[in-house]
Order: C-alpha cells, then sequence, then structure tokens
C-alpha cells in the first residue's frame, strides 16, 4: 500500500461505515473544523463600497434574516466538508462534495447582487454536472472492485483501480469547484459576509486534497 | 523546537531581505538592506493597532492566529519528515488565509486582493501532478522516505526533472514581486494586506517568513535530498537567487494570463506523468 | 464473463448519452433551458450506478438521486430570484375536463392503492404521484402543516423500525412492515407537498 | 479584549511553551505533543503579545478607501 495519508491512527466504526483518522485527514478535518467554528462565532463584516463620483462610500450591512440563513449554509458546508475529510467510503465522499456544492451555492444565494447570483448559478449548472463524472466514478470503482472502503482498497488485495475511473473521481471533483472551473466561482467571492464566503473556497480545498489523496490511495 | 522555529522564521525573512537585494541590484537600485523585511516586521510590532471598524472583529484577528499557525505547523512536519501532502495543504490554505485576510476588513482593496488570491488557485494544481510524479518512483510522500529513496537513487531533481519545474513555478508564485503574484498587483494598494496594520501586520510577516523557510526547505528537500545544515541553508539562498532572477526578468501577468500559463503547464505534466504511469517506472 | 460483457455495453450506452446530454448542454445558451436540460445530463450518473446490478446500487441510487434533486431545487429557487420572478402569481392549468370529471380521482386513487400494495420507497413514490396529481388538478387551499406532521410522524416512525433492527433483531418482520409503511407515508406526504406547492393564490 | 487579559494569555502561553520545552528536550512528551502546543501557542503569543502591548485606546478607524 502506498501509505499516501499516513498509517490512520483511529477507526471511528457506525456499522460498515467507517471513518479513519489519518494524520492528512485528521490535519484536514481539524481545519474544517476551525473555519466551522469561525463561522458559528464570527459576526460579517460591513463591506466598503466607493460611490463613484463623489467622495462618498457606503457600508453594505447584512440584515439579520440573510445572516441566519448564510451562517446555517456556510456551517452545513463545514460539515459536510468535514464528513468528505474523514469518511472512508468513496460513494460518501462524493455525497459529501456534491453537497458542498450545495451549500456553497446557497451561502451566496440570498445575496441580493446580479453579479454573484448569475455567478452562483454559473456555478451550480457546473457543479451539477460534475455528478455525473463524480457518482460514476464511484460507481465504478464498485464495479471494478466489488468494494467501496477506502480501508480495503488500501490494502491492496483488491483488483487496481483504473486509471480511466480515478480520473473520473478527479475530474468530478475539479468540477464541484477547482480551477479551472473556478472562474465561474470567483465571482461568487464578492458578496459580503467574509466568515461565510470563505466556507465556498476552503471547502473545495479541503476537497480536493482528499480526493487527490483517495485516488493516489486506491 | 522554538529555537529551530525562530531561525526559520529570522532565515526566511533574511531570504525575503535577499530577494529584494537583487531584484534591486537587478534594476540598478541600490536597494535595502537584507535586514529590511526583519526590520519591517519588528517595527509594525511595535505600533498602536485596533480593528477597523467595519471589519468582522473575530474573522480579522483569528485569521492571524490561523495563518501564523499553519506555517509553524507545516515547519513541524518538515521538521518531522512528514507528509509533504501535509505541507502542500498548507501551502493552498495561505490561499484561503490571504482570502480571510482581504474580505475580513471590509475594504475595498483588501476585498479585490482577497479574490484575486483565489483566482491564483490554478497555481495549486501542478502541484499535485508533480506530487503524483514523485509517488510513482518513491511509493511514499513521507518526506523521510523521499529522502531515503534520494539517498540510495540520486536526486528526484534529475530523475523528474519537469516536477522539479513545476514546483518551481508554484513557489513562484509564492514569491513577491513574481509573474505569477497577482495577489500583489500594485493597483490594490496593498491587495489583502491593506487593512492589516500593527502587530497584525507583523504577524503577516511572521507567516511570510516562515512561509519561505517551509517552501523552499520543501523543495530542497524533495529534489535533492537530504543534506548538511550549511548544505541546506547555501542551496536555499541559491534557489532563492535564482527565482529573485524569474522575477526580475518576467513581466507581472494578468490573472486570467496566469490561470492559463498555469492551465497549460497541469496540462503538460499531466501528459508527463501519464507517460510515467505508462511506460512503467523503472526501478 | 457474460455479466462483464453486459455492463460494458451498458456502460458504453449510458456514456454516449451523457455525451450527447453534455454536446446538447454546451450549445444551449440560455439559462432556464441549460436549467432543465441539467435534469437530463444528471440520469446517465444515475444510470451508471444502476449499472452495478446489486442491492448496493439500490442503495446508492437513492442518495445520489436526493443530491441531484436538491440541487436542481436550489438552482430553480436561484434562477427565480436571479430573474426576479418570485412575486409572479402562479396559475393552475383549468383543462374542463380536468377540472370536472371524477377520472383525475380515479386515477390517483388507483395509484395511491398500487402504492400502498408496493409499500416501502417506490409504493411511497408512485402513490405521491397519485396525490400530486389530483392537487395539481383540483387545486388544494388547506394549510400544509398537517401533511406536514404525517410526514414528520411516519419519518420518526422509520428511523424507529432502524432502532428496532440495531437493538431488537428477533423483531424484525415488525420493523420491516413499520419502515415500510413509515416511508410510503413519508414520501407519499412529500410528494404531495410539491404537488400543492406552486398553488394559486400566491 | 482588554489589555489585562491579554497580558495574561501572553504570559500564560509564554511560561507554558518555555516550561515544557524542558520535558521535551529531555524526551519525556513527545514531538507532536509539543508540537501541537507550539502550533497553538505560538500564534496566540503572538497576538495577545501584541494586544497587552500596542492594543488602540482611541476610536476605531474606517477602513483605508483611496487616497
Amino acid at each position: 500500500m502506498i501509505a499516501v495519508g499516513g498509517e490512520p491512527f483511529y477507526y471511528l466504526e457506525f456499522g460498515d461505515i467507517v471513518l479513519y483518522f489519518s494524520p492528512v485527514t485528521t490535519t484536514l478535518f481539524v481545519l474544517a473544523l476551525l473555519f466551522t467554528l469561525f463561522v458559528l462565532a464570527s459576526r460579517p463584516e460591513r463591506q466598503v463600497d466607493i460611490a463613484f463620483g463623489s467622495d462618498a462610500y457606503l457600508a453594505k450591512v447584512i440584515t439579520p434574516g440573510e445572516l441566519h440563513f448564510r451562517k446555517f449554509m456556510a456551517t452545513a458546508c463545514g460539515l459536510a466538508s468535514m464528513g468528505a475529510m474523514v469518511t472512508g467510503d468513496v460513494f460518501d465522499f462524493t455525497l459529501f462534495a456534491s453537497l458542498v456544492g450545495i451549500t456553497n451555492i446557497g451561502i451566496v444565494a440570498a445575496v441580493k447582487n446580479r453579479h454573484v447570483q448569475n455567478a452562483a448559478y454559473q456555478y451550480g449548472l457546473v457543479s451539477l454536472s460534475a455528478t455525473v463524472p463524480l457518482f460514476s466514478g464511484a460507481a465504478m470503482v464498485a464495479a471494478t472492485t466489488g468494494t467501496l472502503s477506502l480501508i480495503e482498497l488500501a490494502k491492496g488485495t483488491y483488483p487496481a483501480v483504473p486509471l480511466a475511473v480515478k480520473s473520473f473521481l478527479v475530474l468530478g471533483i475539479i468540477g464541484e469547484g477547482m480551477a479551472p472551473f473556478y472562474a465561474a466561482k470567483a465571482e461568487m467571492f464578492r458578496a459580503p459576509g467574509a466568515p461565510y464566503v470563505i466556507m465556498c473556497s476552503l471547502s473545495s480545498l479541503l476537497i480536493f486534497l482528499r480526493v487527490v489523496e483517495i485516488a493516489m490511495t486506491m | 523546537m522554538i529555537p529551530e522555529i525562530l531561525a526559520a522564521l529570522f532565515f526566511g525573512l533574511l531570504l525575503l531581505g535577499l530577494h529584494r537585494k537583487v531584484v534591486a541590484r537587478i534594476q540598478k537600485r541600490p536597494g535595502p538592506p537584507v535586514w529590511q523585511e526583519f526590520l519591517h516586521a519588528a517595527k509594525f510590532f511595535w505600533k498602536q493597532t485596533w480593528v477597523p471598524k467595519t471589519a468582522s472583529s473575530l474573522m480579522f484577528v483569528g485569521i492571524v492566529l490561523v495563518g501564523i499557525g499553519i506555517w509553524v505547523a507545516a515547519l513541524l512536519v518538515v521538521i518531522a519528515g512528514g507528509n509533504i501532502l501535509i505541507i502542500f495543504g498548507i501551502y493552498m490554505l495561505q490561499k484561503i488565509v490571504e482570502h480571510g485576510f482581504g474580505l475580513s476588513s471590509g475594504s475595498p482593496y483588501g476585498k479585490f486582493g482577497g479574490v484575486r488570491s483565489v483566482i491564483s488557485a490554478a497555481s495549486e494544481i501542478p502541484l499535485f501532478v508533480s506530487v503524483a510524479a514523485i509517488a510513482l518512483f518513491t511509493h511514499s510522500l513521507a518526506l523521510q522516505d523521499i529522502v531515503a529513496y534520494q539517498a540510495v537513487h540520486g536526486p528526484l531533481l534529475l530523475i523528474v526533472p519537469p516536477a522539479a519545474f513545476a514546483m518551481f513555478l508554484v513557489l513562484l508564485s509564492k514569491m513577491p514581486g513574481g509573474p505569477f503574484s497577482v495577489v500583489e498587483g500594485k493597483e490594490l494598494v496593498s491587495g489583502y494586506k491593506t487593512e492589516h496594520f500593527g502587530f497584525f501586520r507583523a504577524g503577516l510577516y511572521v507567516c511570510d517568513g516562515l512561509k519561505t523557510t517551509v517552501l523552499l526547505w520543501t523543495f530542497v528537500l524533495v529534489f535533492i535530498g537530504g543534506l548538511p545544515t550549511a548544505g541546506f541553508i547555501i542551496v536555499m539562498v541559491i534557489l532563492m537567487i535564482i527565482l529573485s532572477f524569474t522575477c526580475a526578468l518576467t513581466p507581472m501577468l494578468t490573472p486570467f494570463d496566469s490561470v492559463t500559463l498555469q492551465t497549460l503547464v497541469t496540462g503538460a505534466m499531466l501528459v508527463y506523468v501519464g507517460c510515467i504511469a505508462a511506460m512503467g517506472v523503472p526501478g | 464473463m457474460v455479466v462483464w460483457q453486459e455492463y460494458s455495453i451498458g456502460l458504453l450506452v449510458v456514456l454516449v448519452t451523457a455525451i450527447i446530454g453534455f454536446y446538447v448542454l454546451s450549445r444551449e445558451k440560455d439559462d432556464l433551458h441549460r436549467l432543465l436540460l441539467i435534469d437530463l445530463v444528471e440520469i446517465p450518473s444515475l444510470g451508471i450506478i444502476a449499472l452495478l446490478g446489486t442491492d448496493l446500487a439500490e442503495a446508492l441510487v437513492l442518495p445520489g438521486l436526493v443530491v441531484g434533486i436538491a440541487e436542481l431545487l436550489a438552482l430553480g429557487q436561484l434562477y427565480l430570484t436571479k430573474e426576479g420572478l418570485q412575486d409572479r402569481p402562479v396559475r393552475g392549468l383549468h383543462i374542463e375536463v380536468i377540472d370536472t370529471s371524477p377520472a383525475p380521482v380515479i386515477i390517483s386513487i388507483l395509484l395511491v392503492i398500487y402504492g400502498i400494495i408496493l409499500s416501502g420507497f417506490t409504493g411511497g413514490g408512485i402513490a405521491g404521484l397519485g396525490i400530486v396529481f389530483l392537487f395539481m388538478s383540483r387545486g388544494f387551499k388547506e394549510n400544509f402543516s398537517l401533511i406536514e406532521a404525517a410526514a414528520g410522524i411516519s419519518w420518526a416512525v422509520w428511523i424507529l423500525a432502524f432502532f428496532v433492527f440495531m437493538f431488537a433483531p428477533q423483531y424484525w418482520y415488525f420493523a420491516v412492515m413499520a419502515a415500510g409503511i413509515g416511508i410510503l407515508f413519508k414520501v407519499m406526504a412529500k410528494m404531495a407537498l410539491v404537488g400543492t406547492m406552486w398553488g394559486e393564490g400566491r | 479584549m482588554k489589555k489585562k487579559d491579554a497580558r495574561i494569555i501572553a504570559a500564560l502561553t509564554g511560561v507554558l511553551m518555555g516550561v515544557l520545552y524542558f520535558p521535551y528536550v529531555a524526551g519525556l512528551i513527545t514531538f507532536w505533543t509539543y508540537g501541537a502546543l507550539l502550533v497553538i501557542g505560538a500564534p496566540v503569543f503572538f497576538l495577545a503579545a501584541g494586544f497587552a502591548m500596542m492594543a488602540g485606546e482611541g476610536e476605531e478607524d474606517d477602513p483605508f478607501i483611496g487616497y
């Protein structure tokens, strides 16, 4: 076995669903947890915009209703990324990844800014079509090896996962929110509400790190 | 461990000072003294500081904590010979930290700097392709295994030069004034750093110092292998001078061009790694 | 070996479908049409999962489907806010035959009975479809709290059944029945909500 | 954060990191235990020291919006 993520030092079992904590997954998990706590505890900033053609500038204030919705979405996004970091099941991982996609849209959906909403919509289209390679990658892992458990796959006793299947999985994750599709997402970060918006970029980053680990473990 | 951290911080800031000096000399300026960055950090630490009125205060302060914390962690991972996936994860997290720095203040300049740092995400993809290339040879991503592999087979720089080149581009994208440093364009004032003044800015210098040391050290460890301490210092200084020359002699790309170029590099690297995997690894 | 060949052929067919879907998606420029087409693109992924042909596949299709639908709903809502369409009044179809004849009622009763016979998730889906059809054709002016309560209680029954499986496996038959009926009512109630979601008077 | 609290936090983390260095050198606590302490402690110490010494007293600023 290629010990890509280091040897796991703790297994958390729920029936046949096993979460495992190796040095890499634990680091990523802690980071997701840390930023989720940030989201829960911090208040959004008031974004300053310059009114062109005059000396005036204005600060955008987020209304309480919008704040609650976005805080909820950002927390859900944090929880989904935490789950994706430690799950030991390929299909669960893809589900968490697409959940992150949904919550990412949710984080900016309440923003009353046409640019942001347009970007979120385009991103949503990309991420929704990315579920095709994502789910089919996971399904083909099961089809070629007979198991979805990363722990079993890492042992090397199962048949090797073909490169095409791995690239399907990675392609799906890239579509869920990495460069070059990230370009659709960058505009979303214009939305005010720093702690929530940060979850968008953090979650996709963590998920990408994890899929690299998964693809190299399989 | 505390002496190592302090030494790494000091050395990293000196390297950044050297970078400024080399760039200045290439531009026929005298340039600041080599310890200028260190002086900056010290100066900023003793300035009166507060959180701007519009900022999301917890985020504004907390992101400095995260920034210093992750680079201390990265340094410890390098010292312990741990997994390079963790180090590169932290490298990618630097983008989030920059993003957080920029967005948390509410300032428009900070915001644009933060958004640019998100666009620069494209620089991270070559990284993973080069990681894959390394793993094909070493069958492990732990730094100590990679160093042990190189002790037997010779430096990876000669075995997988394209991977070293891709990683060099990655280092370049975090250098001030480099071709990919879209985050620090002059039209953005100080980009994501604009609103963090006083000891927050000093914290940023701490991040930068540790970051420079960690990234250069990792590069040397991964592609050249284990050396005596003096050897490490000499190689890192040489590497820094090469980086400075590259920065001084190349134009800063627009965000779009930067992303395009990095995507092209990624594509080339993917083909390369595919070829290696298809032909089978010698040895 | 035979199975592998069947699988490959199925895979090929589904991938071709996916490629056609993506091609169409790349040609389409209108946002709303793209949203509709994306549903078409989504289906091949479920097809690939279903190709596994085991009961694992059945367990995987369900969450895949749910995630896809959730994303689709989120995008639909986003489209509405993006285009500023929330405040537009929505009118029912009002086709005379459907409004007056007893046919919709009969069809929906048949569907509900068939759903109850099937029971479980599929049964819930079919029975729910019947109720959706009824509500869509006749309109529904009551408040939703009753349906919501029914859905919640049946969901709780479903969860309880799983606890029975875990802690008292000897009563498995009771648990199977409870889970089947619970999920039947839950899916039915939820789908009925879909049928009334865009009623008149908004 | 009040200056007094910041001073206490800075002193606590500083002393903790300093004192536990000796057991680490002696091999009594593992690398990663002490490492985790440093990863959390170093930034907290840095910021708390900054707050204790240089936190602004007066009214906060507006952000920079142009020259």
